[in-house]
């Protein structure tokens, strides 16, 4: 079947890219901000993917299971500080995390 | 032998001065008045025996070369300054003024300053002045010559300011020196010049290499000889530099007689005189030199008729005479002019010492209109005065006389003076005569005007120190000065073929015109009326009395300027303008901290914003 | 060999006072005074007899120090540098007298700070290798910095801070002029080096050299105060005690001056040629507009550190005028200035002690109380207005003889500073000597006695016979 | 193709002894991890895990400075060891080495048992070892991730302190989103180059033209300035700094830094990267933001936490100026000043931080959790306790670049550079910035010397600390005046 181009792949890893970025920045709850990383990394794994396969080479495919090994370790990660400011602080509102400043 | 009698004339007052500064307080009263008279003895004595070994010597100089002080390696050549003394006929006449009329005068001091405090500290000044003078009187080079110019002006300010405690003495003795510094500024920068062309500064090199390498009217002659004359105007108290004279007399009288009467106010007429060589290439600022003279002469006269201190009355008599020895040197008289510098140092001395003895008599009391009636109090001070008064006013017969003459015979027919000045200077004598009777019949005629009890000194050492005094000033003009080895080379001979008859005649009288005028203006202070008088306050005698006006003058043109430029910037603006970088830096810092308000939504949004920039920037 | 001795054991020196405070009281300023005597004895001594004859630099150690950037540590000394020393040494001495009573707290950690500056500006006298120059250019300052902020008086941490980071900039300035005339120097002949005999033989083009020669200007310029970078040096001299003032007015400005001389009129003489009259007109500004700002100054050091900004303007008219009288005439001031400002600023000290102010306005009739003090301030204030017969006189005079043929205008202009110098000299001395006696306060005691004798002689004798300094500068190389 | 030339070039570099050498340091690194969980799997003692974990650190030191002499050898074609990345490994174990010593001390103070903070420590040290041998984007990928996830563990390590969730959070997601960012970038390249690794790329030409590929680079590059906390994305740092424990904030600033500015000049100059300009256009101007924003916010900060943090991102800025290469020859010079500079800004960064973990024990109470020391805290030091305040000077005096320590060697070194290459705007702003750094600098300087504070306590610390302060205090001088010591290791 025909060859989807290039660009178009980085295009669209491109705006998914900056959806996830901007979920990052708008959200104010931080289980959301966790799901938007995620959105952003996914994207990035599209990109990889698309170039991969424009190079006939299995690289790209090898750094996107790489991506995924991140995403899972980060999402853990986030996760046990999402449950510690839950007992701490009683909300989930990234704005209450603003002490330190100056 | 002689060359080491003249190394060591200043060397007396300066050992002296080095005593009674280190003993200071120690010293009775006697031993430092014999210390610091024994020393002008001293130096008196040898600087005759020198005057006398001159006029052997046949080649009518001594020079005498202590160590060299430093040498200037110009590009024509190397000229080295050095501490050298010259002594020739003109600085003959000069350290027998300075050592002659100095001694006594510290005779007259010794006495006058009895009971200060501090009489160790005033004579050590006193000797200290002789030392500077006589430096100034014997240097054989420029460079040396202002060292003993700065330190006739630092002695000045020391006397002047002797009496510190009143802050107007302060304020005298500062304005008296910053003045005169003006006018050392003016003739550095005239040394500057005179190396930059002649790469000489001994004087005597000076006056050859200017004959060979400048003809007459050269333009760097008419800048040198217009600053010396600057530098000669500041010392002297002519006219634009002239208002420091007045204040001086906040001194002690005895310090009034040496430095403001006999020797320091001459120090530039010396000047022009020793660099005659320099003048006589610049005609036009030897008319300057002359007009100067004459108005400085005008000037003092007017301002001495309406003065109600006595010594300020001789102040500015002291300014109109050296204004005569200024028109002299501009007319090209030399040795008319030195020769009136001697007889003026004479009785200039006299009447300051005896108007100071009439000061200690009436404690302290200096304004005119509180004296009065002092014939029959203190007969033999006021004949005194008298002597002092006639040699003044030139009455034939006295050494003012003589010198007067000598002077107004060369003014019409001198190439670069002229029938104008000659009648300046006529008008001159006349006011000369008209304030000496005034001063004569407030101070000595009519009623008496005080009612404390006098205290007359009654010592012999100060009343045989005035009657030397009046010996010389009355036979001062038979001292026949023979100064032509000095003037001889340039000054080409006057012709005096067309001068008119009358002017010998119109000379010799002006002075008696002014007696007989001021005896019928002046009736009303000489007969003892009891009406009640009091100096006028109309507002020509203000305008007059204020020295017409010239201190006003510099305050406004000078003094509040510079006052005002400093206060303004006080805290240096340059730094302000440094220090408004920090202000900056430190705005910069507020403004970007503000930018760190510790919430992470922002930061994500910073970053954001940075990557789109970035991006436009790298895909345009 | 011997100059590294003398620093080094200066050195050594501080930290052993440093220490014996701990032990004994009072004997850091001891060992502090026996250390400068000595090692002025020894220095004086080993120049005495050495055999070279020092119109010429004459290296005296040269050791290999960086290798990947093939800098050496080189010594080397010629007339010019020997007088300062001597002077350094001079004014070290009169340092340590002057703050024999006024340091009472940590005077261990005073003294070591005092041999560690004294240690720095020997090695920027002379230092000839341009990296170690800036080694120890720096260098000194840091202990003259800690002086300032520890021992000064009320805002010390302001004026320390002014002053680190007025010389600090400039002189980074200088380091990128010494790294481009290094690697210049490496693309015309190969080699790295920065020895500055080598840079002597180069010829910069024009258009370079002119940056480099101001890269060098404005660090020098910045400690010679000239007048738009001049501001640090009033406030660091209101703050810093005696020994401090003594030392930043008598040493610290010389050696802004030396770096003038050393590195840009010899190392580039077509640029500074060029650049002559700017720097003329610079020291002319700086002439008047010291004299004019330390008339308006109510504090005494204050005044007298505008002063001796005037006086460093005469130094640098004498130095751009290229001729050899104007040489002799601004090393002659340069001495003088440091003598009259020291002496200035000890008599500063001795008042400080005793009426606890620098304000002029509390002053006032001192002569009555204190006749020897009021002369002795006499006679200073009569060498900084340059009164002849005091050394300032003979270094002001040969500068303007010097400079005239040169710059005509500038130099009357320089006169003027004549006079403005006699007005602020008598501000100084008759608002504090003369006047209604307000305070009666002691006169002179036996230290501060040797301290303004000492001063007083010395500047008498270069006054009166200058050839002193003269017969080694008259070699000086014909520009 | 492809497939095959990849798979004889990678069987041939993993049986070789001298790759297996090559890579020894890092290898043990990671035994030592495995090792250490066995550890606490078997006996829970603070000491032991402790102790555990500095004889893997000196193990590791002292094999990789007897392979300092090696030549550059590729393992695998992630992974190429040069004497570079050697030199660097070694100013990492010596900052981990003495971060176990400083948090030993400061983890005493709670009372359960911290085995998994070594762990995450070595985890740290492994992820910058990969990292700084790394020659794929695969490697600088796992080195990247495995230092910041580590990093998120070890910032909010005190359970206690408020501001540990603060600064985990900010660390988490703003790293998460850096490296997603690095990856959009290396993706994009990727599909312009078509090789993942740091070999030169053969035909330059038409990559100039492809905006994706400078897109790419762009992207690559925000990720490690995120990390470098370069200006336009320093802001996370100041607060990580100061919410973090101080041991921590010491491993950030030296640990993460060196690790990943020696991986981009790897990356960049492999890739003979300067012959695009705009991307030095992009570097010059982050230089001279980090360098006067960075000074400029530092003024008049009064938390020396966050204070070091804004000079860090000023130190961050003057080391950018190695980057801009203008030759090749200039690049070995360009390796030298970076890796003299990096010496000195970790030797400075060690001795203020040993300082400031000291005088933060000193001043804890027994309750609060964590306690900010400001620069008034430091009041008077020098009189109360000398080791302590000359450490403090030399460090800033490092800092700062003034003579006598090795921080005005190292400003010479790129001062040098600079000139050479003609960069004159950087030469401007680094005089400007050093020129406000002085201010701040000089004002904890004088601090210490304030004697009107009545005399605190004299601190007192244990033998080792002692050992350490006189170890730093005499190497920050004689490195400064004597720099050819360290000057021939990288020559």
């Amino acid at each position: 079947m025909t060859e989807i181009p290039l660009e178009h792949v980085l295009f669209l890893s491109c705006i998914l890219f900056s959806i996830g970025f901007v979920g990052v920045i708008s959200r104010k709850n931080t289980l959301f901000m966790l799901m938007s990383l995620e959105v952003m990394l996914n994207a990035v794994g599209v990109a990889f993917i698309g170039a991969g396969s424009a190079w006939r080479q299995a690289d790209g495919q090898v750094m996107f299971i790489l991506i995924l090994t991140l995403a899972a370790a980060e999402v853990a990660v986030g996760l046990a500080l999402f449950i510690r400011m839950q007992r701490r602080y009683r909300s989930l509102d990234i704005d209450e995390l603003n002490e330190m400043r100056g | 032998m002689s060359t080491t009698l003249l190394a060591a004339l200043p060397f007396y007052p300066l050992v002296s001065f080095l005593l009674l500064i280190i003993l200071g307080k120690r010293l009775s009263w006697q031993q430092a008045s014999w210390l610091s008279v024994g020393a002008m003895a001293l130096s008196a004595l040898s600087s005759g025996v020198l005057v006398y070994q001159l006029s052997q010597s046949d080649v009518h100089v001594l020079t005498v070369q202590l160590w060299s002080w430093f040498s200037l390696k110009g590009s024509t050549g190397i000229a080295d300054v050095n501490f050298a003394f010259y002594l020739d006929a003109l600085s003959s006449v000069m350290i027998c003024v300075v050592t002659g009329i100095g001694f006594l005068i510290h005779l007259f001091a010794a006495i006058y300053m009895k009971n200060d405090e501090n009489f160790s500290r005033f004579m050590a000044y006193m000797n200290l002045f002789i030392v500077a003078m006589l430096i100034l009187v014997l240097a054989d080079n420029l460079v040396l010559l202002y060292l003993g110019w700065e330190g006739v002006g630092l002695c000045s300010f020391l006397l002047i300011g002797f009496w510190y405690q009143e802050k107007d003495n302060v304020l005298a003795a500062r304005k008296a020196f910053i003045v005169t510094r003006i006018g050392d500024t003016a003739m550095a920068i005239g040394l500057f010049m005179l190396f930059k062309s002649l790469g000489q500064l001994n004087i005597v090199d000076v006056t050859q290499a200017a004959q060979v390498s400048w003809q007459v009217g050269n333009n760097d002659a008419y800048w040198i000889a217009l600053l010396l004359l600057g530098g000669a105007v500041g010392k002297s108290a002519q006219l634009p530099l002239q208002t420091w004279l007045p204040d001086a007399m906040a001194g002690p009288t005895p310090v009034s007689a040496l430095i403001h009467a006999a020797t320091m106010v001459t120090a530039g007429v010396y000047l022009i005189a020793r660099m005659h060589g320099v003048f006589l290439l610049a005609p036009e600022v030897m008319q300057y030199v002359a007009w100067i003279g004459a108005s400085t002469l005008l000037l003092a006269g007017a301002a001495a008729l309406v003065q109600t201190d006595i010594k300020r009355v001789l102040a500015y008599s002291t300014m109109s005479q050296i204004g005569y020895m200024m028109l002299a040197l501009g007319a090209g008289a030399w040795s008319a002019g030195v020769f009136h510098l001697m007889t003026h140092a004479f009785f200039k001395a006299l009447l300051f010492l005896t108007a100071g003895s009439v000061i200690l008599a009436l404690h302290h009391q200096q304004n005119l209109f509180k004296m009065g009636g002092l014939l029959k109090k203190l007969p033999v001070e006021s004949t005194l005065f008298i002597i002092g008064l006639i040699c003044l006013m030139a009455l034939p017969g006295t050494s003012g006389f003589f010198s007067k003459e000598a002077i107004i015979a060369e003014l019409w027919s001198s190439p670069t003076a002229g029938a104008g000045l000659w009648w300046c200077a006529i008008v001159g004598a006349l006011l000369t005569s008209i304030y000496s009777c005034r001063l004569f019949f407030l101070a000595f005629l009519g009623k008496q005007r005080f009612d404390t009890q006098l205290h007359i000194e009654k010592s012999k050492l100060l009343r045989m120190s005035l009657l030397i005094l009046a010996a010389l000033s009355l036979l001062g003009g038979l001292i026949s000065l023979d100064l032509q080895a000095v003037f001889t080379d340039m000054s080409a001979p006057v012709n005096k073929v067309n001068e008119p008859y009358w002017l010998h005649t119109v000379a010799i009288i002006t002075p008696f015109i002014g007696i007989t005028f001021s005896w019928f203006y002046f009736a009303r202070y000489r007969i003892t009326s009891n009406a009640e008088i009091k100096a006028s306050q109309s507002m020509l005698s203000q305008f007059l009395r204020s020295g017409l006006g010239f201190d006003a003058l510099y305050q406004w043109l000078l003094i509040k300027p510079y006052c005002f430029i400093a206060r303004l910037n006080r805290r240096d603006i340059v730094d302000q303008m440094i220090m408004l970088n920090a202000w900056y830096v430190r705005l910069w810092h507020d403004t970007l901290s503000t930018s760190q308000n510790g919430s992470l939504r922002w930061y994500a949004a910073a970053f954001g914003l940075a990557i789109v920039c970035l991006v436009g920037v790298v895909t345009l | 060999m011997m100059l590294t001795i003398i620093i080094f054991g200066l050195l050594l020196c501080g930290g052993f006072a440093w220490f014996m405070e701990g032990i004994k009281q009072n004997s850091a300023r001891w060992i502090a005074l026996g250390s400068f005597i000595t090692f002025m004895v020894f220095f004086a001594f080993s120049i005495m007899n050495s055999p070279q004859s020092f119109n010429e630099l004459q290296l005296f150690v040269r050791i290999p120090w960086i290798s990947t950037f093939n800098i050496e540590y080189a010594l080397a000394l010629d007339h010019l540098s020997i007088t300062l020393i001597i002077l350094t040494f001079f004014l070290a001495i009169i340092c340590v007298l002057v703050s024999w009573q006024e340091i009472q707290d940590k005077c261990g950690f005073f003294y070591f700070n005092l041999l560690a500056s004294i240690a720095g500006i020997i090695g920027v006298f002379c230092a000839v290798d341009l990296f170690l120059f800036f080694f120890f250019w720096e260098v000194m300052l840091l202990p003259m910095t800690a002086i300032i902020a520890i021992w000064g008086h009320e805002n010390r941490h302001f004026a320390a801070i002014k002053f680190f980071i007025f010389t600090q900039v400039s002189s980074l300035l200088m380091l990128v002029a010494i790294i481009a005339t290094a690697y210049f120097y490496a693309q015309q002949t190969g080699a790295l080096s920065f020895y500055y005999q080598d840079w002597l033989q180069l010829d910069i083009p024009l258009h370079l050299a002119n940056y480099l020669m101001l890269g060098f200007f404005i660090a020098f310029a910045v400690k010679l105060p000239s007048v738009p970078v001049h501001s640090w040096l009033p406030d660091a001299h209101t703050q810093a005690p005696t020994a401090g003032s003594v030392l930043l007015a008598g040493v610290l400005l010389k050696t802004g001056a030396y770096g003038l001389i050393r590195f840009v009129i010899f190392l580039f003489p077509q640029a500074s040629q060029d650049f002559a009259p700017i720097a003329g007109t610079l020291a002319v500004v700086s002439i008047l507009y010291g004299a004019k700002m330390a008339f308006a100054q109510t504090d005494f050091k204050r005044l007298v550190a505008y002063s001796s900004i005037s006086h460093m303007g005469f130094v640098m008219l004498a130095l751009f005028a290229f001729n050899p009288i104007a040489y002799q005439g601004a090393i002659v001031t340069m001495v003088a200035h440091g003598l009259s400002s020291a002496a200035l600023f000890s008599l500063a000290g001795m008042v400080y002690n005793r009426i606890h102010s620098r304000d002029l306005n509390d002053m006032g009739g001192f002569w009555q109380s204190a006749p020897r003090m009021g002369g002795f301030a006499l006679a200073f204030a009569g060498a900084a207005f340059g009164l002849p017969g005091l050394a300032n006189f003979v270094g002001e005079f040969m500068s303007l003889v010097g400079a005239y043929p040169h710059y005509p205008m500038l130099v009357i202009l320089a006169a003027f500073g004549l006079i403005g110098s006699a007005i602020y000299g008598m501000v100084l001395f008759q608002t504090s000597f003369q006047g209604a006696p307000t305070k009666e306060i002691a006169d002179l005691s036996m230290r501060e006695l040797m301290i303004s004798g000492s001063l007083l002689l010395l500047l008498l004798i270069i006054g009166l016979y200058p050839n002193l300094l003269l017969q080694y500068s008259m070699g000086a190389p014909s520009l | 193709m492809n497939i095959a030339t990849m798979e004889n070039a990678t069987m041939s570099n993993l049986l070789g002894l001298n790759e297996l050498l090559a890579i020894m340091p890092q290898l043990i690194i990671a035994f030592g991890i495995a090792l250490s969980l066995l550890l606490i799997a078997w006996q829970r003692s603070q000491q032991m895990i402790a102790l555990f974990t500095k004889t893997i650190l000196v193990f590791a030191l002292l094999l990789s400075v007897n392979l300092l002499a090696v030549e550059t050898t590729a393992v695998t074609i992630l992974l190429k060891v040069d004497s570079y990345s050697i030199f660097t490994f070694i100013l990492i174990c010596l900052s981990a080495l003495v971060v176990t010593q400083l948090s030993s001390q400061f983890l005493k103070s709670h009372i359960e048992v911290h085995d998994e903070y070594y762990v995450l420590l070595l985890l740290v040290v492994l992820g910058a070892g990969v990292l700084v041998a790394s020659d794929h984007y695969a490697s600088l990928f796992l080195g990247f991730e495995l230092l910041s996830i580590s990093f998120v563990g070890l910032v909010g390590y005190i359970r206690e302190s408020k501001y540990a969730v603060e600064t985990g959070f900010k660390y988490l997601i703003l790293s998460a989103t850096a490296s997603s960012i690095m990856l959009l970038g290396i993706a994009l390249i990727y599909s312009q180059t078509g090789q993942l690794s740091f070999a030169p790329v053969t035909e330059i030409s038409h990559l100039q033209m492809s905006s994706f590929y400078a897109v790419g680079m762009l992207l690559f590059l925000v990720g490690i300035a995120f990390k470098l906390s370069l200006v336009p994305f320093h802001f996370w740092t100041p607060d990580v700094y100061q919410g973090a424990p101080t041991p921590i904030t010491l491993l950030m600033a030296t640990v993460s830094k060196v690790a990943m500015f020696v991986v981009l000049m790897k990356c960049l100059f492999s890739q003979s990267y300067f012959v695009s300009e705009n991307l030095v256009q992009l570097i010059t101007l982050l230089a001279v933001f980090s360098m006067l924003i960075g000074n400029t916010l530092a003024l008049k900060q009064d938390n020396i936490k966050r204070l070091l943090a804004y000079s860090s991102i000023a130190h961050m800025g003057y080391l950018l100026i190695v980057l801009l290469v203008s030759s090749q020859q200039n690049m070995a010079f360009a390796w030298q000043s970076a890796q003299f500079y990096l010496a000195a800004y970790i030797l400075a960064s060690l001795s203020i931080f040993t300082v400031i973990s000291i005088c933060e024990h000193q001043n804890k109470g027994a309750s609060e959790t964590d306690v900010q020391l400001s620069i008034d805290s430091f009041k008077g030091l020098f009189w109360r306790n000398r080791a302590l305040a000359l450490l403090t000077i030399i460090a800033v005096l490092s800092f700062a670049g003034i003579p006598l320590t090795m921080g005005f060697i190292g400003k010479f070194y790129l001062l040098s550079h600079a000139t050479t290459g003609q960069l004159w705007w950087l030469v401007a702003a680094l005089i400007v910035g050093s020129g406000i750094a002085l201010s701040y600098y000089l004002r904890i300087v004088f601090v210490l010397f304030d004697r009107n504070e009545n005399e605190l306590s004299v601190y007192s610390y244990t033998s080792t600390e002692y050992v350490l302060i006189n170890v730093f205090i005499l190497s920050g001088i004689i490195l400064g005046v004597f720099p050819d010591l360290i000057g021939q290791f990288i020559a």
